[in-house]
Order: C-alpha cells, then sequence, then structure tokens
C-alpha cells in the first residue's frame, strides 16, 4: 500500500487569509506544526549496535559535516532502505541517540592504584605505558615455550582478553593478531555466553 | 440583643465589627445616619474586587475568543485560568463572611413579600418612596443577597469539581460543573449590572452608603423608612413631611451636609 | 541462522523455544509476523514464561527450564511414528540410511558406549559409521571388533579414529544398525507420558504441539515448510549444544533445512558475536573456524594433516568435502598474521600460534583467575562482572590479578569490582589490583564490520567523534601492542618472534583504519595466480574475489577466509546498498554481503528433489539447470556448482560425509552422539529416564571454594530460576540511558501468584531469591503469566529474573536498587561442547524482605 | 516552513464559522491502524514518541506490571496498557494496546475546548493541540472519552499525541509509526486502513479462530483516526478502551448555543439599567426639591 501522502499535501493552497477581529487571529494556528527538526541535519547511515537483527539506522546530527563544526546528534531513526528493519526499530533502537549523547559516557583515562578507594586520573601516554609494562611482564614470567613433554607450545597463560559483544570485525582481528601473537590462550569474547 | 441569646456567629461579627472600627473610621455628620460599619465597607469591596478578578479572568475562560484581550492584565490564558479559581475562592469566602454579617437584616420578612408585590412602583417610580416597611434592606436587595449566596454554594461546588478536574471527578460532573458554573455567573453578571446601577445613578446617594459609610437621613426615610424609624425613633413619613414644609418655606434645598 | 531474518516469512510453521524474538529481536520478529499475515503461517511457543513472543503465539505451552530435549525428543518420536517425516530427504540428504559400528550403544542407562567414568570422558570410537557398502537385506552379521592397532611408540599418542571412507548403508533404512533405527529406538522412551513427567506439559497439550508442527509434513508431502526460531534459552544449559542437536535432526527429519522458510535458526543476542565467533575472538579455534593448533601438532603438516577431514561417504555418492581445503585457509591467515616472517621454510611461523589442550573459555578465565592462575585481563566492552556466571567469583578473582585494563564508555562493574557493594573501604585497602579505565568510543563513532545473526556483513559508518579524551577502541589495542613490540625490541624477552613479526602494516600502525584492517581480512594476491580452468588472473596486491582463489603456498592472504570476498576489486561489497529483491523470497543479494560466498540460505541445495526441481516450486532458491549443466539459482548455490544431481553430491558441502546427520560420529559431540535428556545440574528431581545418570555425564563441577551447586531434589532450593533479557533494556548497557531506565526502572522477580500467594508476597513488594551461592534482591512482579507446573507429579515452580540492573547505572547510582546482580546467582558449569555457562534452570529459594 | 499550509485546518475550537482555505484539497483523511493481534508490546513506539518530540526524562516506578506508567503523561503520549485477560478455560491472554489520541472525527476535547485556536482538527483528520493558545482550562480533558489530554502544570497547558503533525506535513509517517517494529501499527488512509484492518479481522475470523475478531472505529465520536483491529472486538473493555465513547451534550449544546445566548440576557441586564436610566431616572431621595427652581434643582447629594 503506497499513496503519495507528499503530492496531497503540496497540492493544499491556503486560500484565504487570516483575518483579525477581536483577537481571533488564525496566524498562530498555522504556525504551531513546528519545523521539522531533522530538515537541517546531516545523514549517517549505520547499523544498531544492540542485538544482531542488525537494524539499519540514520544517525542524524546537526550541521553539514564542514571542518570546523563539532556535529551534535539530534535524532536516530531507522533505515527505510534496510532490507529487515525497512525503518523500524526496538525501543533500544529507537532510544539511540541517549546512548551517543550520554552524560554518563567516560571521557578521560582513570586508573585505580593498589589498595586506592578512588580512581585517579592518567594521561593516556601513561597508561599505555604502564599497560605495556604489565603485559611485557605478566608474558615474560608466565610464558610457557615448551610443555611437560618437551612440546613447543608457546603459551602466554598468565593474561587473558575478553572482547564485547559490539567489537567490529576489523577490532576483533586486530584483537585476535595481536593476543595470539602475545601467546594469549585465554582469549574470549561474549560470543561465548 | 442580650449576650444570652447570640450567637457565635454574632459573636465573631462583633468582634470583627470592633476590631475594624478601631482600625478605621466613619464619620457621621449631623442630619446623616451610620449606614454600612468599616467591617462591611471592606468587606464589600474586597467581595467586590474579588468578584471582578474572578469576572475577568473568567471571561478569558468563558469566551476567550470574544474577551481574549483581558488575559494579558492577568499575564495570559493559562494564568488567568490559574488565577480564577482563587479569586473565585476570595469572592466565596468574603462574601461569606459578608452574609454572616448581614444575615439578620437579610431574613425574609412578610413586609418584603409585600414590597416585592409592590415591585412595578418602585422599578416605574411612581412610588417616590418605598413602603414604610421596608428595613434596612429590601426585598430587592435581598432577593440578591440571597442570588449570590446561592450562586457562591453552586461556585464553591462545581468550582471544586473544575478546579480539580475530569481526572478527579469524572467527565459527566465536570460537563455539569462547566454549564451550572457559567449559569450561575451569567445570573450574577445581569444582577451585578442592576447593583452597580441602583447603588450609582439609579438611586443617588446609595453610594457613598459604601465609601463613607453613612447616609443622608432623608435618603434613609425614602428608601429604608423602617430602618430609619428603628434608628432615629422618629416616624419617617413626618420627617419627610417636616423637610419638605422647610424645603417648601425656603428657596434652597434643606441643608444635608 | 541457516537462513536469514527475512526468509523468516516464507515459513509455513514456527516452533520457538529457548528463545524470546519479540522481546529481543523486535525487528527480526517482523518477518515472523509477516508470516502470520501473507502465508496465514502458525507459531508455537514453548517457554517456561508467557512471554511477549507467546502473547502472538497461535499455541503457547509452558515447559520446565531444561527440559526441552525431552519436548523435542517426544516431537520427533511422534513424527516417525505418524510418518510426519520427509522420507526422500532423509533417506538421500541425511545420514539416515548410515550403518553404525557394532559395539555402539544408546544410553539407556543414560550413558552412550564408551564412557570412562573415572575421567568423566567418552572413547568415542564405537560412535563411528560402519565400513562396506548396501547392506540392504543382507542378513545382519557382527563386525569384528576393530583391528589391532600396531604399538605406540613410549609418548606417542594414538591416532585419531576416522570415518571409514566407504560408508556401509541401507538405503531401506531396515537395518537394526542404521541411523534411522538407532534413532527410533534412542526416542522410542519419549513417550508423551514420559515428555508430561519431565517437562510438566500435559499430554493433550504436547500431543497438540506435536500435531501442529509436524503437521507440515502430513503425508510425507514436502511443500510446506517448518521453522525453529531459538536463542540462548537453549544455549546456556550444561547440555545446550544438544538441545539444539535435537531441533536441527527434527528440522532434518521433517527435510526443512536449506529451504526458504525453514532451518535452524539461532538468533545471536548481540550485534557482532556472530562476527567475533567468525573472527575466533574466542579460545579455541581461529579466524574461519580453523581448530586451534594443539600440542600434538609439531609442525604445519601435522596440524593440517589433523584438522583437514577425508572425504567419507557411500561409495556411490559423492561428497564435495569443502574442508578439504583447510591448509589454503589456514596458510593464508598466517601469511596475514606474519607476513614476510611467515615463509615456507618457517612453516609459515606455524609456531608463533600458542599450542593448546585444555579449556581456556569463558569460566576457565576467572576459575583460573581465582586460582591464581591469570594475572592480567583486558576487557574491551566487556563487563564480566556482570555477565558471570556466579559473579562474586568473577568479583574475588579479580581481587587476585595484577592488572585489569578496561576498555568502556560507561562506568561499569568490572572496572569497579574493587567498590562492589559489601567491599568497605578498608577491604578495598587490601585489594592490590591496578585497574586502567579507558574510554573508548561509541558505535556511532567508529565505523567498520558489524556481522548480523543472519551473517550479512555490514559497514556501519562514523557519525561523530569520540567525545573528551575518549579515543577508537582499534587505536588504543593497536598502541598497546605496538608499546609492547617496542618494549622486546629494546630489552628482549620471552619468545619475542611473534610479537615482533605480526603485520601491523597499515598507514598509521597505531590507529589502523577499519577499511585496511577490512581489506586484509579480505585478502589479496601476493603474487600473480591464475586459474587453469578459466585463465582468469589476478594480479599481485589484487584483491581475492573469493576464498575458492586461496592458495597454500604462501602466494595469497587472508585474515578470515569465509569473509574472502567481502572487499574486492570491486570494492567493499559489505557496503553495498542494493535494495533489490527480484525473487521476492527476501533474499537481497546486493545488499551488504553475507558469508560464505554472498549466500543468503545455507544448504539450498537441500530445497530441491534428487532430481533438482525444487520441492516447492513457487519458494524456488536454487535449481539444477540441465541446458547450463549447473545450479542456478535466486541465491548462491551452496553447493558444487556442477555437480548434477545424478552423481547425488551430499548436500551439506562442510561435512566430509556430505549429509546432514542426524547421528553425529565421533568427536563431533562431547557427550553423545544422539541428544539424550539430562537434567541441569541444578534440578528439582532426578532423571527419570536414567536417575542414577541424572546429569550430562561429562559435565564437571568446578571445584574452588567459591563453587557450591544445590543437591538434586533439595528441599531448600526447590524452586527454578531462570534468566532473562528484557526487550526495554540491552544487557548492562541502556542502564545508562533515561529513556530505557523510565520504561522499565527497576529489577524485579517474575513470580507465579499461587506461589505469591503462598509465600505471603505481594506485587512490588521486595523479595530475596538466593541460590546456593547468593541471593538477589528485587521487587516482586506477581503474574499468572507463570503457571504452576506438575513436575512428575509434583507441583513446581518457577520464577524469573531479568539480568539488566547492576551495581553502577542511573537508578543504581540513585540508591533506589538493592545492587545485587542476577548472576551472583547462576553456578559456575558449563555445556561440555559449546562452553557456555548454565545460566538457565537453577535452583533458588524466594522469600519476602 | 514550506509545507505547512498543507495542514489545513478543518475546524477551530472557539470559531463556528468555516476555516479559510477549506474544501480546496483533495479530501484524503490519514489514519493510524494498531493491529492489538500482532503487537508484541516492545514499546518502541513509546521510544519512537518521546525521541521525536524531546520528550524530558521523567522517574517511573515498578508497579508490578510490564507497563510504563499507568497512563499517559504531558510527556508521554504514547504507551502499551497491558492486560492480563483470563480465558473462560483459565488460559492467560496477554493483551497489549497502544493507547495515544485516537484523532476523533468528531474530536470532544474539541467540542470542549473554549479557547480559539487552541485545538485545530485539520482536514486530514489530525486533531491538534496549539498550545500557544491554550488556556490550560482542561475543559478538554473532560470532553475526551478515551482519556487522553494531559495537563503540565509547569507550562499550566495541555498536551497530546500531534499524529506528529509536524512529521506528516512533511511527508514523512508519525514516529511512532515508523519504529513499530512488526508492522502492528500502520499509516495511511482512511480508506486503505478500514480496508486493511477488515481484512486483518477476517483473516484472524477464517484462519486463526478469533470468531469476534473485529475493527474498533466508534460511530458514536464520528469514527476515529486511529483504528483498532482486535482478537474480540465485542468486548474492547478487555483492551481498557470505551465500548461506546460519547461527548456530553452539554459541550456541545452549551458552547454553541447556550453560551452565547446567556451572554446576551447578561448584556441585556446592562442595557436594561441604561434603559430604565433614560426612561424612568433615577429615584431620589424624598423630598425632591421643587421642580424647576434653580440650576441645582435634581440634584440631591
Amino acid at each position: 500500500m503506497e499513496f503519495s501522502r507528499r503530492t496531497f499535501l503540496k497540492g493544499t493552497v491556503l486560500g484565504g487569509a487570516g483575518f483579525s477581529a477581536l483577537g481571533f487571529d488564525l496566524t498562530p494556528v498555522y504556525a504551531q506544526t513546528q519545523s521539522l527538526k531533522i530538515s537541517r541535519a546531516s545523514e549517517t547511515r549505520s547499523t544498531c549496535p544492540y542485538c544482531a537483527v542488525s537494524c539499519g539506522i540514520i544517525i542524524y546530527t546537526l550541521g553539514d559535516k564542514a571542518k570546523n563544526a563539532i556535529p551534535q546528534v539530534v535524532h536516530v531513526e531507522g533505515d527505510p532502505d534496510h532490507p529487515i528493519n525497512r525503518g523500524t526499530l526496538c525501543p533500544k533502537g529507537s532510544s539511540l541517540q541517549q546512548d551517543i549523547l550520554n552524560d554518563r559516557r567516560l571521557l578521560k583515562p582513570q586508573v585505580r592504584r593498589p589498595g586506592a578507594t578512588e580512581w585517579e586520573d592518567i594521561s593516556w601516554d601513561q597508561a599505555y605505558t604502564e599497560i605495556a609494562q604489565r603485559v611485557k611482564k605478566t608474558r615474560d614470567d608466565t610464558f610457557v615455550e615448551t610443555d611437560a613433554q618437551g612440546r613447543t607450545v608457546n603459551r602466554c597463560e598468565g593474561m587473558a582478553f575478553t572482547g564485547g559483544c559490539t567489537d567490529t570485525n576489523e577490532f576483533n582481528y586486530l584483537a585476535v593478531k595481536s593476543m595470539r601473537s602475545l601467546g594469549v590462550c585465554y582469549l574470549e569474547n561474549q560470543a561465548r555466553v | 440583643m442580650p449576650a444570652s441569646t447570640s450567637s457565635s456567629v454574632e459573636r465573631f461579627d462583633d468582634k470583627a465589627r470592633n476590631a475594624f472600627e478601631h482600625a478605621g473610621k466613619t464619620t457621621v455628620y449631623r442630619g446623616e445616619l451610620l449606614r454600612h460599619p468599616v467591617y462591611t465597607r471592606v468587606l464589600h469591596w474586597a467581595v467586590a474586587l474579588f468578584f471582578f478578578l474572578a469576572l475577568f479572568t473568567g471571561f478569558g475562560i468563558y469566551l476567550p475568543w470574544l474577551f481574549r484581550w483581558f488575559t494579558p492584565f492577568f499575564g495570559g490564558g493559562p494564568l488567568s485560568r490559574v488565577m480564577h479559581p482563587y479569586f473565585g475562592v476570595g469572592f466565596v469566602f468574603c462574601f461569606g463572611l459578608q452574609a454572616l454579617n448581614w444575615l439578620k437584616p437579610m431574613i425574609w420578612t412578610a413586609a418584603d413579600s409585600r414590597w416585592m408585590r409592590n415591585i412595578k412602583g418602585v422599578v416605574s417610580g411612581e412610588e417616590k418612596m418605598d413602603p414604610p416597611d421596608t428595613g434596612f434592606f429590601n426585598a430587592g436587595q435581598k432577593v440578591q443577597f440571597w442570588e449570590i449566596v446561592g450562586g457562591c454554594v453552586v461556585y464553591l461546588i462545581t468550582g471544586v469539581v473544575l478546579w480539580a478536574g475530569a481526572r478527579t471527578f469524572g467527565r459527566i460532573p465536570v460537563a455539569v460543573s462547566y454549564v451550572l458554573h457559567d449559569i450561575s455567573a451569567l445570573i450574577m453578571l445581569g444582577g451585578i449590572f442592576i447593583h452597580i446601577y441602583l447603588s450609582t445613578i439609579g438611586e443617588p446617594g446609595t453610594f457613598q452608603s459604601m465609601i463613607r459609610g453613612a447616609v443622608s437621613e432623608a435618603w434613609a426615610w425614602t428608601f429604608h423608612p423602617a430602618w430609619y424609624k428603628q434608628v432615629t425613633g422618629r416616624d419617617p413619613q413626618q420627617d419627610c413631611e417636616e423637610a419638605r414644609r422647610k424645603m417648601n418655606s425656603s428657596t434652597k434645598p434643606p441643608k444635608q451636609s | 541462522m541457516t537462513n536469514g531474518w527475512i526468509d523468516i516469512k516464507n515459513t509455513d510453521m514456527m516452533l520457538i523455544m529457548g528463545g524470546n524474538p519479540a522481546e529481543n529481536h523486535p525487528c527480526g520478529f517482523k518477518w515472523a509476523i509477516e508470516a502470520k499475515i501473507h502465508r496465514n503461517a502458525k507459531t508455537i511457543v514453548v517457554d517456561p514464561r508467557l512471554t511477549r513472543t507467546a502473547a502472538n503465539a497461535d499455541m503457547y505451552v509452558q515447559i520446565r527450564a531444561g527440559a526441552d530435549i525431552a519436548f523435542l525428543g517426544g516431537v520427533i518420536k511422534y513424527a516417525i511414528e505418524n510418518n510426519r517425516i520427509a522420507k526422500d530427504y532423509l533417506v538421500n540428504y541425511t545420514n539416515a540410511a548410515f550403518i553404525i559400528k557394532d559395539g555402539f550403544s544408546l544410553p539407556e542407562d543414560g550413558l552412550f558406549s564408551g564412557f570412562d567414568a573415572e575421567k568423566k570422558v567418552y572413547d568415542k570410537k564405537t560412535w563411528n559409521y560402519e565400513e562396506g557398502g548396501d547392506l540392504a537385506g543382507k542378513p545382519v552379521v557382527a563386525t569384528p571388533a576393530d583391528k589391532p592397532t600396531p604399538p605406540l611408540a613410549p609418548g606417542a599418542t594414538p591416532p585419531a579414529p576416522a570415518l571409514p571412507p566407504n560408508i556401509a548403508f541401507d538405503l531401506s533404512l531396515q537395518h537394526p544398525r542404521c541411523v534411522y533405527q538407532l534413532l527410533k529406538k534412542q526416542y522410542e522412551r519419549y513417550t508423551p507420558e514420559m515428555v508430561e513427567r519431565i517437562t510438566g506439559i500435559p499430554q493433550d497439550q504436547f500431543l497438540k504441539a506435536a500435531d501442529l508442527f509436524t503437521s507440515v509434513r502430513k503425508d510425507g508431502d514436502m511443500k510446506k515448510v517448518a521453522t525453529i526460531i531459538y536463542a540462548v534459552g537453549w544455549t546456556q544449559h550444561s547440555f545446550g549444544t544438544q538441545i539444539i542437536r535435537t531441533a536441527a535432526m527434527l528440522q532434518l527429519l521433517l527435510g526443512n533445512v536449506g529451504r526458504a522458510g525453514g532451518g535452524v535458526n539461532a538468533l545471536r543476542g548481540h550485534s557482532n558475536i556472530q562476527g567475533a565467533t567468525d573472527m575466533a575472538g574466542i579460545f579455541d579455534i581461529l579466524p574461519g573456524y580453523l581448530k586451534m593448533p594443539n600440542p600434538t601438532d609439531v609442525d604445519l603438516a601435522a596440524y593440517l594433516k589433523r584438522t583437514t577431514p577425508l572425504v567419507a561417504k557411500p561409495d556411490p555418492w559423492e561428497s564435495f568435502n569443502y574442508w578439504s581445503n583447510t591448509s589454503k585457509f589456514a596458510v593464508s591467515l598466517l601469511k596475514a598474521f606474519y607476513g614476510p616472517a611467515a615463509t615456507k621454510e618457517n612453516d609459515f611461523a606455524f609456531n608463533y600460534l600458542p599450542k593448546i589442550d585444555r579449556n581456556y573459555s569463558w569460566v576457565n578465565i576467572w576459575n583460573d583467575m581465582y586460582e591464581g592462575k591469570v594475572k592480567g585481563l583486558f576487557a574491551f566492552g566487556m563487563n564480566g562482572v556482570m555477565i558471570g556466571p556466579d559473579s562474586n567469583k568473577n568479583i574475588d578473582a579479580l581481587k587476585k590479578a595484577d592488572w585489569l585494563v578496561v576498555c568502556e564508555i560507561y562506568p561499569d562493574e568490572t572496572s569497579e569490582f574493587w567498590r562492589a557493594p559489601g567491599i568497605t573501604a578498608e577491604d578495598q585497602k587490601k585489594i592490590n589490583t591496578t585497574v586502567y579505565r579507558l574510554p573508548g568510543a561509541g558505535f556511532a563513532e567508529k565505523d567498520g564490520t558489524f556481522v548480523n545473526s543472519a551473517r550479512w556483513l555490514q559497514w556501519k559508518n562514523i557519525a561523530l567523534p569520540p567525545p573528551g579524551q575518549a579515543r577508537l577502541d582499534q587505536e588504543i589495542l593497536a598502541t598497546i601492542f605496538l608499546k609492547v613490540r617496542e618494549l622486546y625490541k629494546k630489552e628482549g624477552g620471552k619468545f619475542p618472534d611473534p610479537v615482533l613479526n605480526a603485520t601491523f602494516a597499515y598507514t598509521n600502525p597505531h590507529n589502523p583504519l577499519l577499511a585496511e584492517v577490512a581489506r586484509e581480512i579480505n585478502g589479496k594476491a601476493l603474487a600473480d595466480i591464475t586459474d587453469p580452468k578459466t585463465n582468469i588472473t589476478i594480479k599481485a596486491g589484487q584483491q581475492l574475489p573469493g576464498f575458492a582463489w586461496l592458495k597454500d603456498d604462501g602466494t595469497t592472504i587472508s585474515g578470515n577466509w569465509l569473509y574472502c570476498g567481502s572487499w574486492t576489486e570491486a570494492g567493499a561489497m559489505m557496503q553495498r546498498r542494493g535494495t533489490d529483491d527480484p525473487s521476492g523470497l527476501g533474499i537481497y543479494p546486493n545488499w551488504g554481503w553475507s558469508w560464505p560466498a554472498n549466500r543468503r540460505v545455507l544448504y539450498n541445495r537441500a530445497s530441491c528433489d534428487m532430481e533438482g526441481k525444487p520441492w516447492d516450486p513457487s519458494r524456488r532458491q536454487v535449481w539444477w539447470d540441465d541446458a547450463k549443466q549447473s545450479w542456478v539459482g535466486v541465491d548462491v548455490p551452496d553447493f558444487k556448482v556442477d555437480s548434477a544431481p545424478k552423481d547425488h553430491m551430499g548436500p551439506f558441502i562442510m561435512n566430509p560425509d556430505g549429509i546432514g546427520r542426524l547421528f553425529v560420529p565421533l568427536s563431533g559431540m562431547q557427550d553423545g552422539p544422539f541428544p539424550e535428556f539430562y537434567e541441569p545440574i541444578e534440578s528439582p528431581l532426578a532423571n527419570l529416564l536414567h536417575p542414577k545418570q541424572s546429569n550430562n555425564p561429562v559435565v564437571k563441577k568446578y571445584k574452588t571454594d567459591m563453587d557450591k551447586y544445590a543437591k538434586t531434589g533439595d528441599t531448600e532450593f526447590n524452586i527454578i530460576c531462570t534468566t532473562y533479557r528484557l526487550t526495554e533494556h540491552y544487557h548492562y548497557w541502556t542502564k545508562n540511558n533515561p529513556m530505557n531506565v523510565e520504561l522499565v526502572p527497576e529489577p524485579f522477580v517474575e513470580v507465579p501468584a499461587e506461589l505469591a500467594d503462598r509465600m505471603g508476597i505481594r506485587g512490588g513488594e521486595k523479595v530475596k531469591v538466593t541460590s546456593a551461592r547468593a541471593y538477589y534482591i528485587a521487587k516482586a512482579m506477581v503474574t499468572r503469566r507463570i503457571r504452576p507446573m506438575k513436575i512428575d507429579g509434583k507441583e513446581t515452580f518457577q520464577i524469573g529474573i531479568p539480568i539488566h540492573w547492576g551495581f553502577r547505572g542511573i537508578v543504581e547510582d540513585e540508591g533506589k536498587t538493592a545492587k545485587t546482580l542476577a548472576n551472583q546467582l547462576t553456578p559456575t558449569v558449563i555445556d561440555p561442547n559449546a562452553f557456555t555457562p548454565e545460566f538457565k534452570g537453577f535452583l533458588v529459594k524466594i522469600e519476602k524482605v | 516552513m514550506a509545507d505547512r499550509k498543507a495542514l489545513q485546518a478543518e475546524m477551530i475550537s472557539g470559531h463556528s464559522g468555516a476555516s479559510p482555505g477549506l474544501g480546496m484539497q483533495r479530501d484524503l483523511e490519514v489514519c493510524k491502524l494498531v493491529d492489538t493481534t500482532t503487537c508484541i508490546g516492545c514499546k518502541a513506539c513509546e521510544v519512537a514518541c518521546a525521541e521525536w518530540n524531546d520528550m524530558p526524562f521523567t522517574p517511573t516506578t515498578f508497579d508490578n506490571t510490564y507497563q510504563t506508567m499507568p497512563e499517559t503523561r504531558w510527556n508521554f503520549w504514547n504507551l502499551i496498557k497491558f492486560n492480563e485477560h483470563q480465558n473462560p478455560d483459565g488460559t492467560i491472554q496477554w493483551l497489549m494496546r497502544k493507547d495515544q489520541c485516537m484523532h476523533c472525527a468528531d474530536p470532544g476535547c474539541l467540542a470542549a475546548c473554549p479557547a480559539d485556536g487552541a485545538i485545530v482538527k485539520y482536514a486530514n483528520g489530525i486533531v491538534d493541540f496549539n498550545q500557544e493558545n491554550c488556556i490550560g482550562c482542561e475543559f478538554c480533558v473532560s470532553g475526551c472519552p478515551f482519556e487522553i489530554p494531559r495537563f503540565n502544570p509547569m507550562t499550566k497547558k495541555v498536551y497530546k499525541c500531534t499524529l506528529c503533525s509536524d512529521r506528516v506535513g512533511e511527508g514523512l509517517e508519525p514516529a511512532c509509526i515508523k519504529a513499530c517494529p512488526t508492522g502492528c501499527l500502520k499509516f495511511g488512509s482512511k480508506d486503505d486502513m478500514k480496508y486493511i484492518a477488515e481484512e486483518r479481522a477476517k483473516q484472524l475470523r477464517d484462519n486463526f479462530g478469533w470468531q469476534n475478531a473485529g475493527v474498533y472505529d466508534p460511530q458514536s465520536v464520528g469514527g476515529t483516526h486511529v483504528i483498532y483491529v482486535l482478537h474480540d472486538a465485542t468486548d474492547p473493555e478487555r483492551y481498557s478502551l470505551p465500548k461506546n465513547p460519547t461527548i456530553p451534550w452539554s459541550y456541545t449544546v452549551w458552547k454553541w448555543l447556550f453560551k452565547p445566548v446567556l451572554g446576551t440576557f447578561a448584556l441585556f441586564g446592562f442595557l436594561g439599567v441604561i434603559a430604565h436610566y433614560i426612561t424612568s431616572g433615577p429615584r431620589v431621595a424624598q423630598p425632591e426639591p421643587p421642580e424647576k427652581e434653580g440650576p441645582d434643582a435634581g440634584i440631591n447629594v
């Protein structure tokens, strides 16, 4: 069922002007239909990060993606072209705007030191350096080159990696490549549970 | 009235009257009678104030397309709507006090019934003076008083229903209240035109009774002869004749200031 | 999913069980509704709760959590007895006619043949096909026992038993040891009476459901199709894989696999866990489902020999045995990982990969961390404390770790395990774990590919940059790895070669463009390669058009052979947005890209009869074109395209036997070639089929002091509990999202009205649910949607707990909840095949707070 | 906004005349179809509505139900109502119905509204509130048989579903319609929706055993621009829908007839006293001064 609403709506011509008498003025009546909030927004096609139906979504951001403007999300809606969801979204997908624009987001690297009762801020560089040192130490301490029977196993058993459900293929590939190269055996993902 | 038979209402009114009499004062010149004490006058004008506030905010709700121009005085339509019930409550409350204050003089008597039967003569002006048994209030005033009392009851009941709304009382009570509230308002509106007319240009000399609290003796024996007789102990008819004689004997009208 | 989301609209009958798609996959469920509206399709929902899926069903049956195999086994029995089976399909496309070795025995006492009670493992050598030809009509003779094996060198492992290349068969299905007869015998015990006693489903309801579902195959008519839809309600059991197998067997019996509107459809619960599985984000595989090397693989050749199956089939038949290409996939992967460092001489750096011989799965991470073996943990968007099972154990495990790196977008329970409720400031001072919490990027701030449940790869675009100091996850991961590499370069250390040689040859190695990574995953030619048949040449450096081009000589790379074809010279196939669907079957061949080879319905050869004609011409997917001597169709044939029907090649080309397996031979399954009903580890009663072997015999309990389990028939813990998600929330994520919090603000426990009456609990009152491990406090939702059940004649109650609340979130931070976690209740016990924890069907007690 | 004229006002509260421009467009009423038999109660419509209309978050509390809140709010226009209905055989039918403004052809809210231009019914059937003109009297609340308009104590005005008149005006479907995962919500012309609904009801009767399946489009309010397919159309109360929604007569009769008429009577009071003054003159205190004797004659104050 398809009918051209646009055509019929466009076909409308407003005849007669509003008149004003005794405070009776139609102008506000017509002005009340607010302007479409996405009429000047940019569209980005993406995929909903929740379940595995993979609904196509359109993220509407303010502005035209010009270099000097930092886009703000104003609305997220289903992508009508997407063959599976055809523009529909569930209650989680419909609220994605709040997931993108959420004041609970983590905004800076933090560290919790041994015995500490609070987080402290840390620079990215410092965090990277400390983590790399710990990774190396753990690997060197726990690396098993051969097993009891003398067979080469090259395992790093002191360290585990757990990947999340919205990690992309490309990220997962990098994770598998880097972790397996470190010898990590405990490599698991939301996919397991 | 002996204290032993006075009601608590009267005691309250007496206390209030005394208190207001201390706060304000009423000057009664020679040839005048005290008509309304301070308490009564304050109540009257409080009632009047709330009445008009409620009326004007009510207009904005009753027929906004006609009376929309009232609403800016009250901060716009929604604020008019918000304030209207408070004004209404103020009106009902103040009028309630006035009703208590006037309860006794407003009691209907046989004289009032006679007055009503004779109303044509009064309205047409054929009867220059009210009937001799017309007391502090005449029957017309009493009718209006009791109309307002009844109106207030209707306002209060329907107003509360409308105030709380359909979510509390249900749709039908609101729909009914809406009509009754309006009818009550319209009757009162009609009455208020007559009241204003008669208290100003319709019966000159009346207005000052609510301003200064005093009226001329002539006014009193003309419109409320029984009351005149009660407060002065003199016969209104005789005094009127006396005054007429005096007037006719001089070229000037009797001094009454 | 063997099929796809849209394909559900082509079905005539849906059995939805172990899943709640209306709540957890609403947009996918639309296609079930479409089937209802446009095909008058019927829906049967079997679930412990009357869910929102059940509310829409034509028939709802309440089942005891964990009794699924009993129900499905009963349906198999019903189908066989009432001739509701697809005879031709069964004989030709499954191993129904194959003869099983003498010595194999069915689990009438709860155990299949070959059980080693001490090690709790099966010796599976009898779980194999008999060798020989057509045994139809031949007298049944006992075959001699296995030939004596030559003595082994000390220390050497005996060669694993293999499938016979020439499988014995009986197409009349009469041979007493043919799979069909064994199957019939196996499920003879699953009578409607037994089903009622085990599952709690009254016989009349069960029979009605069995009749309705199998009605698609009334009198063997093949036109209609039924689908089975499930999710983790099946997976999360100590016999989860076997439930799914029972469903697959039922579908093979009814001839529903490979057909539009049919199949066995796993609804995956997260946006890219299908991709994570494909990409081997799990310990036991390498990308593209290549097996992980084990210590017996002394070199690449040994590994390939072990992991490359040989064709095993009845002589007159053919088998494609696609895994025979394993070497090409494996070498291309090693070349992708290690580039120039992977040479023929060093076995393509095969030894760079760790060799594993034990279980490193999810619960073992926590168990072994608890035991002090795992010192450090990376959690990239993975909230292990919330996920559990036995969250308290996970919290205590983290206390023992040296370091934890969490990359997240919200403050989560895992990164704040050290201040979980109940841990005082004094306690915190004793926790020596260093926790780094790195702000990652949300989905809208990253590009890259997700793979949906229907195996579609779809690229998403960047809408805006990450907020604050947050960084892209790939940048964080790559930078850490490259920093480690620098340290190894500078300081040396244990076996630095793989760390130094893993390729990070991206334009900016510290922040790889995901498009570059995607191209690497697809793979390219390192030298000019020519296909001798078509004479087409792929030039060195060019993207490969598909996995058929992969080589095992080091001239191709591919990070995941399954995805080869996703980003070709023609461009990014997973970015395609073609909205044409000429067949009307919902195939959309030009939208995104589906593995393998852009096939939308797996095993689609099975949608045709023996002559290659579609079973239902109105829903034809692929068919044999005699003129072209080729398989053609609206979908990409999942088959050798030039294999004529007369060759009788099996449609299940990934199996060396080429057929759908009613019986899984050898090491395919750890706990039996046929599914057998076992009770969950925590169960209110002993298994009615074999009380002495109540649970899955190969499942092991964990042994730390944290691991406590309720006894079978426990008098204290006597209520069955199941966990689930709500449609309004997404795991532990949307508790940070005001709108979703508004929809369902607080944790609750669904309690049957009868149980609530008995306990004096009213709706909205707080209740405490206690398992052998911990307690959980939430408000009661008293409902008539869960009814008391009669299990073996005894009144039994079930309750349900949604999992979404933790100790960090909008309402949690406002102090409106008890801050207990649903998974504090769940037991540490896993399915022996998929290693998934048993989150469903454990025992609890309930009381008013 | 280029297309805003597309929403042609058909009726305007407080104004009895014809609206300017009416009758100049092709008659095509829009309609929302809610098929309760395929609603899965997922609440996508609730969120889509709140998100599109930028509704502020308001806390809710658990109330022993899946229903988000007991009833719609001024900032929550779209609510799935969950009902556990017990069948005679003891089984439970879990009903979910999307509750929102019904956009009646004969809108009770508009009938009750005294404020000009506060409630507009467009020619396409959308009944929309224009808060700019709303005076917050809440008469619409009592006028509505579906308990829809909701008062916002902050702005002192009343709000409800607009059927996304902003989106519809731009040729888009309402936000709830777009989101609905199962397609139980549909949007199109009233005729088309009626047709689809009747077909679906027939299908339910013929193939799914729902003998009483039917369409809810109550004629007592002239039909609605939101219509329902129900499993049992004989018992809409099961879905918390009124069986026979009506608008109190007092609104129509009072507002359009007695209000102006009686208002005029009140005006007569004013005219009457003027007439009395002019014709009869005032009554003055006696004795009156002799007539025509001096300049002060007749003045006696």
